[in-house]
């Protein structure tokens, strides 16, 4: 299953997936809306013999939180990508299909503050339970120059300053 | 490759022979602990080819090293101090320097009594 | 201490003897064997992302440098590699053979240090003061080439700093004929010695399928006979030129992933060898720009506990827009509670031991478990008695302030 | 009569002792550490221990019995002291040699690993009360082969007391050859008596901390340790009375024999300690029951009918 047939098969299955192999053993996706990512995550594991979940990474897109969940064969690496806007980040946790990557999922709902759904309970990763709600260090309009490690509050000055340390 | 088992205490021989052998330890404060010559600890400045462009300062990890021109810009008196505490030693300033006036001695005893003495003028 | 119907819970960690890191399990013990186990990792979150984001490419070199003190060169090598392949730099051969000496003598020094640390996890120490005796000698290479014992910090983008001596070859090779005898005979003990192998084999299994579920990595997987080594999946640098023969084992229990452990030092003094005798000639780094072009890449390096994945993501400018590390500990933490369940309490941590956690790679802040109330006031009042205690003695340590953590 | 009191508190008896088990811990440790190759502790170590304990603040957990917790230290630091008048050290006679005096040594020298049970079980916290069951657990398997092993020699010397077991081997040297394997088995049973490698398993530091000591602290932990020093010296000194007959006329030559003896078997014990890994609890007890209580029957039992057969 090298990366061009896995490319074919993808976007033969999936045209909006627009995937592409920028180097050898690569294969990345375009951003996808949550509904679609789910089906070609699934599809990628039944189908196409990406079992091995690998990691998750989210980066923050400006208006959007995007999710990477990087799978692989053992030895391609595929990256299906998701797309949720930051005003309302509704995900599914995917925990059903791949039970190794319940950890970083658990640090998309701490770091970017990912609403996932149907995720196991269990304690909180990374941050500690003290950590104030609502604050997402991974986004970047949070500083951390106005974070007070005393207090454990997030104390922006009024003019909410650029988030340039 | 399923070996016969032989009994227990196989580094007997071994421990015996070291009871005999010179310990691989030193006391530390009295042996030589043998730091390489290359090895990477206090800074050395060269002060008179130093051209103050501070690009040790812009490329330091944990913002460690200060270089700072008493003189005026004709005749510079350039001085440099190292935050002891805050130095990583990675000498990554030594690299970035384009005069090459920083250099790494292996001077690694640089434990300081008080918070005020961590500032060492190179 | 809480007893739920006759059977113990048994705190282990944060701060235990036999971790010398940061990690918390909850052991639910029916007498002597663990009946279930809780993992809580994470106290050591330094939010190494957030701040390599705010710092330019050279300085963040350093910070991923520091993620993990036993293989920081893996580290740094996948982020110049991601570096360099966004500014499609091409690194001198000799550069990348030097790469792949530190890196084997980096498995080597951690390999070394684990069979140290295993040995002491069952209570033998005089492997222990062996093995870290030996490493000491590796660890003198690694300071004589990039002038540091742990952060060697011999990468940076666009090749290595530092070049190799003739001489410094030459006492490279002397170090490895010295090493390999002793691997040899470690070796040689970890298949004869009864009380070892008796304290070793037959715990903390994970067999292929389980491996595959819990996606392990390393010698953890190596153990479980599936070969998941990058620098026979995914050949990057040197390893292009010099073939690695991968190592694996069907023991799949604490056993087996001691044999891969010392199969794969034994491999590396091999390599190294390899790579000393045909190290071109040539220069040993290029010019790398301050700005990276925009792009995100995907690296993929073998740390000596298993795959280490960097994503690295540039805007354009002199700073990264997102960088995440995935280290091997992360993935071999899924498998943990179930390798621990049904075995003795003894072989919990040899068991902990044997995934070789390195918890700086996963990272965490720090987590107060269900302090009751009353052992936090018990706790003041020892602190008043201490302080009393220190100013009888002319000691004033009052003015130290803990820091307050909010309460449940 | 004053001469019996001066020699039990002074020179064969405690102040001896206490001296000589902290000799005996400091050539355990430097031997332990030079066969790991590696420099060891100066001469001064155990004792700086000590009085560094001695001047540490003495906390004791709120819900353990305080007298308990104060009083362990002082009994089975006493029992170790009793049972060594009865060992001979000076010359062919110990201070107070009696018919049956073997017994009362052996008896004796179960009371620290009683104090230690009873240190861990008041503590009331988890890992000691781990520690005190498997130094329990330890216990009943090591003391069969440990008393049989130590009352084979007496089965053929036919006397009860360590004194007159003694006196019966130095003229029959080699007749002492009989006991060989008893002398391996109380050897290992003694390692175990005394919670070492690779039989400390109740503190094994990586798994339960520290075991039954682990809410010590201060003065107490001082003379647990120091207890536990002293048992190691009176279960050496018994072992080379019993089975190291040599002897010569005079009392001071046979105390440099002795010495010597005590320390080759503690160089031996060491040796055992540096070269095998810490075994499970589970494999502790086959390990007793199965290898060392059948060997130590079979001596004995060869032990009585040369008894019989040689018809002393």
């Amino acid at each position: 299953m090298t990366e061009q047939e896995t490319i074919n098969r993808l976007n033969a299955q999936f045209p909006f997936a627009r995937a592409v192999s920028p180097r050898r053993m690569r294969v990345f996706t375009d951003f996808m809306p949550p509904r679609q990512f789910e089906a070609v995550l699934r599809f990628a594991r039944d189908e196409l013999g990406y079992g091995k979940g690998e990691h998750i990474v989210g980066t923050d897109e400006g208006e959007d939180l995007g999710f990477s969940y990087i799978v692989s064969n053992g030895e391609t690496l595929l990256v299906i990508r998701e797309k949720v806007p930051k005003a309302d980040p509704r995900v599914r946790s995917q925990y059903a299909l791949y039970p190794s990557l319940l950890m970083h999922e658990r640090e998309l709902v701490d770091l970017f503050g990912a609403d996932m759904r149907e995720l196991p309970p269990g304690p909180s990763y990374p941050l500690p339970d003290g950590w104030p709600k609502g604050e997402y260090p991974l986004r970047k309009e949070w500083n951390p120059a106005y974070f007070n490690k005393n207090t454990m509050r997030y104390e922006p000055p009024e003019g909410g300053g650029e988030a340039k340390t | 490759m399923k070996k016969k088992l032989h009994l227990p205490g196989e580094l007997a021989g071994q421990a015996i022979r070291n009871v005999f052998a010179k310990p691989a330890t030193i006391d530390y404060p009295h042996g030589d602990p043998s730091i390489p010559a290359n090895y990477r600890g206090r800074l050395v400045y060269d002060a008179p080819r130093c051209i103050n462009c501070l690009m040790c300062m812009r490329d330091c990890p944990s913002k460690a090293i200060r270089i700072e021109n008493r003189g005026t810009k004709e005749n510079p008196d350039m001085h440099a101090y190292l935050n002891v505490a805050r130095c990583i030693f990675c000498c990554q300033c030594v690299d970035s320097c384009p005069k090459k006036c920083l250099s790494a001695s292996n001077d690694i005893l640089l434990a300081r009594l008080s918070r005020d003495e961590l500032s060492v003028e190179l | 201490m809480s007893e739920r119907d006759g059977k113990f819970v048994l705190p282990i960690g944060p701060q235990h003897p036999s971790l010398k890191e940061p990690c918390s399990f909850k052991i639910t013990l029916d007498g002597e064997v663990v009946e279930k186990a809780v993992v809580e990792i994470g106290y050591n979150h330094r939010g190494l992302e957030k701040a390599c984001e705010s710092r330019t490419f050279v300085q963040d070199l350093y910070i991923i440098e520091r993620v993990c003190g036993i293989c920081s060169h893996a580290h740094t090598s996948a982020f110049c590699r991601c570096v360099e392949e966004m500014c499609g730099l091409l690194v001198p051969r000799r550069a990348e053979y030097i790469r792949g000496i530190v890196g084997e003598l980096e498995r080597l020094h951690s390999h070394l240090l684990w069979l140290g640390v295993a040995a002491h996890e069952i209570g033998f120490d005089t492997l222990f003061m062996y093995t870290w005796r030996d490493r000491e000698r590796v660890l003198d290479m690694l300071a004589a080439i990039g002038g540091n014992r742990i952060n060697y910090g011999v990468n940076t983008f666009g090749g290595v700093r530092r070049d190799l001596e003739p001489e410094l070859i030459a006492e490279i090779g002397r170090v490895m004929d010295a090493l390999e005898e002793k691997l040899k005979y470690y070796f040689e003990l970890a298949l004869v010695e009864p009380a070892l192998i008796g304290r070793l084999s037959g715990i903390g299994i994970l067999r292929p399928e389980d491996v595959r579920r819990f996606s392990a990595v390393g010698p953890v997987a190596r153990a479980a006979g599936i070969m998941d080594d990058t620098r026979i999946i995914e050949p990057y640098g040197v390893f292009r030129e010099i073939a690695v023969n991968g190592v694996t084992d069907d023991h799949c229990d604490v056993y087996g992933r001691t044999i891969v452990r010392v199969k794969e030092m034994l491999e590396s003094v091999r390599l190294i060898r390899v790579m000393l005798r045909e190290l071109p000639d040539g220069p040993i780094s290029v010019k790398a720009p301050r700005r990276v072009p925009a792009g995100e890449i995907l690296i993929r390096v073998e740390a000596p506990r298993g795959e280490d994945i960097h994503y690295v993501r540039s805007t354009g400018g002199d700073m990264p827009d997102r960088v995440r590390v995935r280290a091997p500990t992360e993935a071999n933490w899924h498998g943990m509670s179930y390798m621990l369940e049904g075995f003795h309490l003894a072989d919990v941590p040899i068991i902990i031991a044997a995934i070789d956690p390195c918890y700086s790679c996963t990272d965490r802040a720090v987590r107060l478990t269900d302090a009751g109330g009353s052992s936090l006031h018990a706790w003041e009042e020892l602190r008043r008695l201490g302080i009393e205690r220190y100013q009888s003695l002319g000691i004033d340590p009052s003015g130290i302030r803990l820091r307050e953590f909010p309460r449940g | 009569m004053l001469l019996d009191i001066l020699k039990i508190l002074l020179f064969p008896g405690f102040a001896f002792l206490a001296a000589y088990a902290f000799l005996l811990e400091y050539v355990d440790r430097k031997a332990y550490a030079r066969m790991q190759n590696r420099v060891g502790p100066p001469w001064y170590q155990p004792l700086a221990d000590f009085f560094k304990l001695l001047g540490k603040k003495v906390i004791i957990p709120r819900n353990a019995g305080k007298r308990t917790f104060a009083a362990l230290p002082v009994v089975s630091l006493a029992a170790v002291a009793t049972a060594y008048v009865s060992v001979p050290v000076w010359g062919r006679a110990a201070i107070v040699g009696y018919e049956g005096d073997l017994v009362v040594v052996l008896y004796l020298l179960s009371i620290p690993t009683i104090c230690l049970f009873l240190a861990g079980f008041s503590s009331h916290d988890v890992y000691t009360i781990m520690g005190a069951f498997r130094t329990l657990t330890q216990m009943f398997a090591y003391e069969v082969p440990l008393f049989i092993a130590f009352l084979s020699p007496a089965v053929l010397a036919g006397t009860w007391s360590i004194t007159g077991i003694l006196a019966f081997y130095a003229d029959r040297p080699l007749l002492a050859l009989v006991n060989l394997p008893a002398f391996f088995i109380a050897l290992l049973s003694a390692q175990s008596k005394l919670e070492r490698a690779p039989f400390d398993a109740p503190e094994a530091e990586t798994e339960i901390v520290g075991g039954a000591l682990v809410e010590y602290s201060g003065r107490y932990l001082a003379f647990m340790h120091a207890s536990a020093m002293c048992e190691l010296a009176v279960v050496t000194s018994a072992i080379a009375a019993l089975f190291l007959p040599v002897l010569t006329g005079f009392a001071a030559a046979d105390f440099a024999l002795y010495l010597i003896k005590t320390l080759a078997l503690l160089l031996l014990l060491t040796l055992l300690r540096a070269s095998v890994a810490r075994i499970r609890m589970d494999q502790m007890l086959n390990f007793c029951w199965m290898v060392m209580t059948p060997m130590a029957i079979i001596q004995i039992v060869v032990n009585l009918f040369l008894r019989g057969g040689l018809g002393l």
